[in-house]
């Protein structure tokens, strides 16, 4: 056989898994089938607020093979009808007597299939009393707005602060020029290919729950439940929680939702194997959402455009209950990234969080825990700031850049950088997408009275989350892990306590085992999401898994080698440090032919390990990150905007990601298209709203509009590498940056195509009607 | 949702509010009528009625009150339906004014707010459909006065 | 809740496994039923030797169902139609030209369900040309005999020997007093309930096989499958060996039958999942069998009854090929602990392999490698000599045991026996058994011409296999492992290279888990046989998973509790040598109120552990013993003998084990009570015999006779303890002590109730005619 | 195992001859004989048979030779079948002699040797089983000669 190449660092090598995605074997939730299964749906709320008087259930249990009908009161017996969210405020699982939001969960209907519990929860009937709707958070804080929580002193959730209020504003004080804006992110939703479910398997022989779930983080998920059901003697060893393949993430799928609890109750009670599943408006309507940031944001510099001090105020919309999937010390995530890439000396930051009869949350949305709405506004408000002191938003970047020689940096809201070169980076985009001509061209089209615009956006991430000192969730640390074991014949499998939801982790966590060891990446098995097999992980969001994971990957394979080294020492008859290693094997330093390879360690490990040693060839590493890595990047864009219909054409996109370290720039390349596409959406296309009654715009997918391939433009990719020099392989993590990164520099692009008009600003998503709006109101509508 | 209209009947003021009172006879007009019964006469009455917007199509239960009657004069009722997933609540008044001719001009007012399923997924529906079922009613109320 | 008891060692804690076991919700192979999977059956022939002239396939590939029919032409296109033996030898898969035992593979038949596959099985039509059949191995071993292998010089495998030949020559001629004696230890056959079978899950979008096999040993399994399949491309990460819950082992599971390989090969080409499950009778007649032994044997010793030296000479019955599952170093196994008990100077043992044409084989019934063969000729021997020097054979015992001051004791043959108090458990039973009454009772009878005989076996047993310096097989050195994973709330999951038939690891394992670190038994999920999850582990066979891998469970356990003290000493804020630690717990020496407990450091080890420590508590042990134990046991057996029928009844039957420490006492009894009945068996009931044609005599429940509960009598249990001064809970492994140690005790008390006839042997099994035809030689059958 | 025994028929040598060396008219007396072709005449047959041995039943092919012929004194076959999992052979020997009665003696023999499924599963049976199909066999033979 030929020798199989070793795939590390670097190799464009191609997605294991798609083996299976592309030839429609991937093994998603709803592909399961388990002898006996069940399926349970959802009896859900048309208000948004409401007393519920009554729920029948004669009707719906007369319907052939429909077994039961659980309500808020089935559950109460065995006190699992609330549940506490990953920021420890309480999530209803099926109410007792009020609904909060529209689509809310009311009771359940278990049936022999899908088809007959779906007939089931048609012939529910319950009865409502309406109950005053407050959607508004500004209404929301107003006195005497209508009470969202019955068990809360008011709508006011908490009130976080970062910065030195007193010293910004002091510089706010003593500014030559400052810009304000108020921004508004609105809530959007994740929209995964694949909603989310589970199938629940009570063993009641061994009292055991196997919970299959489409879950980002499976241990904490188990950790949470052995919490929960601790009191029904549901203990941590006796549950297990699988993660099979997942249809995309993007950090809807890190809560626990309703449905997951009702399906294992309903499993607990019939010893039957339960599935539930939900349709896409359930998906849309009632899963955690992302952002709803009101963010009012404001700058002060020089007028020669230096920036000296920045104050953003948020009021921040949870919805019925704080359901956010942070870090649990972090109320609002990481916003205090708000500095950006820019040396702001001052700096204060202010979230409130606010209640609303809407679906708890928020998550994230594609991106690490807030990063979006700081990235989005400080992007905003630099193209304000150099359009007020009349810099080209690049200059004015360049002028305020956090320099290359400043890293590790520490940001006035207190975040260390690990490694930057922001300049370069927007060079790199310049020089691609022809900065200058562009810039000649705009003028020349806005004498003709086209509109073009140009937009930059030069963010900086942090994801990785992170160190132990200061992240958590509930408390658990959020340090990552890699077990790996070598097999005697020098093949290998590692598991990971991260979870892939479409990043590629079987490909390129065999990579860096790959570059450690030197044993073929295709000769390494990758596995994740199974609580009973892979060690203990915090699980993949805020492009986590590279940082952590990673990391670990590479520092359990370094624990591999040292033991491994000793082994080649016994065999080769030599001392450990005369031994020297090359990708793959160890040799006598000096005498090259004198070697052992991996492999023929790896059989030694089982077969001929020195007397006094363990057998076996594996370790675990559970990595603790020193600090957060901080992927930056560059993008341009430039849009044409149609005076006819207000639409808004991207014409060029150059992104320039600088993300460290590639493992696999395939795969980069891919992250970085996906999260392109999905920073598009929200910028011009994706948004959810309510009416006043709490009735949702945008739960499914004719009124929630998710660009396809027509849609989305041609990408234009390049790249600059700066190692995160903390991070055992020098890689950052870039699965997010591109979501977080576009919507400014498409934002930017269309205020710049219509600052000549007077626009100074236009909240994503900027649809036709409203950029139409924005033309006809300042004169500009081409009108038949 | 608010919508209101005149509609002008070629018979008498009496028969025009006899005819509006009575839910059986109104029920003829009411698009997917399914069944229609009197608690109290002129007081309630229940009405199921199968509704299609876009592919969504729904079966309401409505509880429907004559809040206030004034024969031959103004009427106003207010209705809470339900289907599963969906809630609507609403009310209508009339007016019937005498006109020189011996017709009666009625002026309507209708108030409906929908909830759940409904409201969702066929919102951008709804107007045009209302309008679409309101033209259909009264042309057919007036037909069957005007006989 | 209350508080849940620690159950560790010496806890008779009930049977967990039992609650799955005893209301049918096992999960043994046959249960599984995958989707879409087919049914593989077996064409065997019919002749012990025979020319294949042709395979007719037309007939059994037009029954509706059957979609393929194999032969090994199919299978040598991939040249897996022969595989090595874990002796290395060649074992066929299927045969190209020729069988060489009766039952033999011939031709495999795949259907979609069981009942077409055998359909197809009958309809498959083969041509012989009978052969020449040589069954008996002395036969074999003349001149001109039959060849049953035609890739082989003889007949003759192997000659094996140990001791010094001439010391024990000189010995002997030296000797007083010489006994000598040809002892047969016929074929038997394990017979679990549930016979062997596979389910073969070929994955070709991922090219991964999952081999489900009622395997005593996965992990080597997956090593030998990677290293047969490895020029196919099937490396060993992509082949996972799952041994689900499995009806007895025995030794009979630890083979790789072609049935297997058959279903493999069959799941690949048709990338469905296949079953392959043999009938009773295939189990019977074609897998491996135990025993086989004809040994010569001598022992010499001086007139007051001292011994001096021994020697056995045996000829090893080995079926067509070698298949034996012993270390590979040793191709008798254990047999040279053939001085058992008796403090001999001088010993010589010496065994030759001899092929015939029956089964390969042979595998261990339910004990250390032929150490059941050694236990019984010593046993019968020393009644032999006893008898012959006029002593009572406990006397002779007494006189000639190792005394407990001489361990760890030398053996003449090379073992170093690690400790034992022989005549202490001799003496214990003799006070159960009331052996003085007995012996007047039997005078007493004799006088009136009943037949009444007391035999005792005071065997040492040599198990847990073994320190990797002398054992190996096929390379793979004999440690065995754990892997312990302490969750956050403090409960944990811990994973064997072992695999549980009926042992109760799961039980077991538990309690000497939680003994060493506190958390209840009932907080450990213990799991075993799957080798994607599980350590590398040689499995369970030899009694050696209380030796190898409850040490290696003891062992992890230590290291996990020594994290937990760093993390306890960093939660306590005291130094590490200032704690102490209970059960359970550690606190500050002198305040036993500042204490954490295990489930308190558990979780900190998640959310509060010491900075630069990892997360995490877990730990491997790969455990490779210093030496080996050596269980032993005095028992005793009554019998009275019908003299109109010839039936041996077991009146009484005595049995003392010393074990060391006993983990589970309840669960120590369970396996001496079933290791009796196994002991029993052999002793009077079951043999495999052949004809001259080859054909087998017990290959079903008719002919091969299994003691029910009617047969089998009442055991007297008691016990001595003598811990291993080695082991790390100084436990030695009981499950085969009893099935070693009983024949001999019946036998030895089938004789004593002859002796004064003149009897001095009688072969096992020791049936009524057998007895009856001996009582009638010696004029003492009683006749109608 | 082998078998032999005499059999007194009431009928003349020639007769007795003429029958027994007839497959079909033989063939009439064979136990579970399903079906019978002469391939060569008095030389060779097949013939296809089912047998039970207690629990145990299975359709045997066997191909049989007359292996001698002295009309009518002596004939000697020999023959090997086999049926799924099992095998036989076998050989049988019949020589005929007159009685002072016109009646004729036939002293018969047989060896027969079974391999596989029915040898080691149907050992036990095997021996009073024969007998008793033999026995049958040669009643069979008399009462059909003998008319």
């Amino acid at each position: 056989m030929a020798a199989v190449a070793i795939q590390g660092l670097g190799h464009p090598r191609k997605r294991v898994e798609d083996a299976r995605f592309i030839r429609g074997k991937g093994n998603y939730i709803d592909d399961m089938k388990l002898p006996g299964m069940l399926q349970v749906d959802i009896v859900r709320s048309p208000y948004a607020h409401a007393k519920i008087k009554a729920i029948r259930t004669d009707k719906a249990l007369a319907v052939p093979g429909v077994l039961a009908v659980i309500t808020g009161e089935t559950l109460k017996q065995y006190n699992v009808h609330n549940m506490p969210t990953l920021m420890s405020d309480t999530q209803m699982v099926l109410p007792l007597d009020t609904v909060k939001y529209q689509f809310q969960e009311v009771a359940a209907v278990l049936g022999t299939d899908r088809y007959t519990a779906a007939d089931g929860v048609a012939a529910v009937e319950v009865d409502y009393e309406p109950l005053p709707v407050v959607v508004d958070p500004f209404k929301a804080l107003e006195p005497g707005a209508p009470k969202v929580r019955d068990d809360k002193e008011s709508n006011h959730i908490w009130h976080w602060e970062w910065g030195d209020r007193a010293a910004a504003d002091k510089a706010f004080d003593a500014a030559e020029v400052t810009v304000k804006e108020n921004i508004y992110i609105p809530r959007i939703h994740v929209a995964s290919i694949e909603t989310c479910g589970c199938v629940a398997q009570w063993n009641a022989t061994e009292g055991h729950l196997t919970l299959y779930m489409t879950t980002q983080a499976p241990h904490a998920i188990r950790t949470v439940v052995a919490l929960i059901t601790g009191h029904l003697g549901l203990s941590e060893e006796k549950i297990r929680i699988v993660s099979p393949d997942i249809g995309g993430g993007f950090g809807g799928k890190v809560p626990a939702y309703p449905g997951y609890v009702i399906a294992v109750a309903l499993s607990i009670v019939t010893g039957a194997p339960v599935k539930w599943i939900e349709d896409r408006t359930e998906n849309m309507a009632a899963d955690s959402f992302g952002r709803d940031y009101h963010i009012s944001a404001e700058l002060a510099g020089k007028k020669d455009g230096t920036l000296t001090a920045l104050r953003f105020k948020t009021i921040a919309d949870h919805g019925y209950t704080d359901a956010a999937a942070n870090p649990s010390k972090m109320p609002a995530g990481l916003f205090h990234i708000a500095t950006g890439s820019y040396d702001f000396k001052n700096a204060f930051v202010e979230v409130d969080g606010v209640y609303t009869n809407k679906p708890p949350g928020g998550i994230a949305y594609r991106c690490s825990f807030r990063v979006t709405e700081a990235v989005h506004t400080i992007e905003r408000m630099a193209d304000l700031m150099a359009h007020e002191v009349g810099l080209d938003p690049a200059d004015f970047r360049m002028k305020n850049f956090i320099k290359p020689e400043q890293f590790p940096y520490k940001s006035a809201l207190g975040w260390e950088y690990d490694s930057g070169n922001y300049a370069g980076a927007l060079q790199k985009a310049m020089d691609m997408v022809g900065y200058k001509e562009l810039r000649k061209e705009q003028a020349e089209k806005r004498k003709r009275g086209e509109f073009m615009g140009i937009g930059i956006s030069s963010f900086t991430e942090i994801v990785g989350a992170g160190p132990s000192k200061d992240f958590d969730i509930l408390g658990l640390k959020m340090f990552d892990s890699c077990e790996i074991r070598v097999h005697p014949t020098g093949k290998a499998i590692a598991r990971f306590g991260t979870k892939s939801q479409g990043q590629g982790h079987e490909t390129t966590y065999a990579q860096i085992l790959a570059e450690e060891l030197g044993i073929p990446a295709d000769h390494i098995k990758i596995e994740e999401g199974d609580t009973d097999t892979a060690p203990y992980g915090l699980g993949t969001y805020a492009s986590r898994s590279t940082p952590t994971a990673g990391a670990a990957a590479a520092m359990a394979a370094r624990k591999v080698r040292a033991k491994a080294k000793k082994i080649a020492a016994h065999l080769l008859e030599a001392a450990e440090e005369d031994l020297q290693w090359e990708q793959g094997k160890f040799f006598v330093k000096g005498s090259p032919d004198r070697a052992k390879t991996i492999q023929e360690i790896a059989f030694a490990a089982y077969t001929n390990h020195p007397q006094g040693m363990e057998a076996g060839l594996e370790a675990v590493s559970y990595y603790d990150p020193p600090n957060l890595t901080f992927p930056f990047g560059s993008y341009i864009c430039v849009v044409d905007i149609d005076r006819g219909t207000g639409e808004v054409k991207v014409r060029r996109f150059v992104a320039v990601d600088d993300c460290g370290v590639r493992i696999n720039p395939m795969i980069v390349e891919g992250q970085i298209h996906g999260g392109l596409a999905m920073g598009f959406a929200p910028a011009l296309m994706e948004e959810i709203s309510y009416d006043e009654n709490g009735n949702i715009h945008g739960s499914n997918f004719t009124d929630y509009l998710l660009p396809t391939a027509v849609e989305t433009p041609k990408w234009e990719t390049g790249e600059t590498v700066t190692p995160s020099p903390h991070h055992p392989i020098g890689a950052k993590g870039v699965g997010e940056s591109a979501t977080v990164g576009a919507p400014a520099a498409i934002a930017n692009a269309v205020v710049d195509a219509l600052w000549h008009l007077g626009v100074r600003h236009v909240d994503i998503p900027i649809t036709p009607p409203k950029v139409w709006a924005l033309l006809k109101e300042h004169g500009a509508a081409l009108e038949e | 949702m608010q919508f209101a209209g005149t509609v002008t009947i070629d018979a008498p003021r009496a028969e025009v509010w006899k005819f509006l009172t009575d839910p059986h006879a109104v029920g003829r007009c009411a698009p997917g009528l399914e069944s229609l019964e009197i608690v109290i006469p002129d007081k309630q009455f229940k009405a199921v009625a199968a509704v299609g917007f876009g592919s969504v199509s729904v079966k309401f239960s409505v509880d429907v009150e004559w809040v206030e009657l004034d024969p031959p004069n103004r009427g106003k009722l207010k209705g809470r339906g339900s289907a599963p997933g969906s809630a609507v609540e609403g009310s209508s008044e009339m007016i019937l004014r005498d006109l020189p001719n011996g017709s009666t001009d009625m002026d309507w007012s209708a108030d409906v707010v929908v909830f759940g399923t409904i409201a969702s997924l066929a919102s951008r529906l709804m107007g045009s459909l209302t309008r679409r079922l309101t033209g259909d009613f009264f042309n057919c109320v007036k037909a069957k006065i005007e006989g």
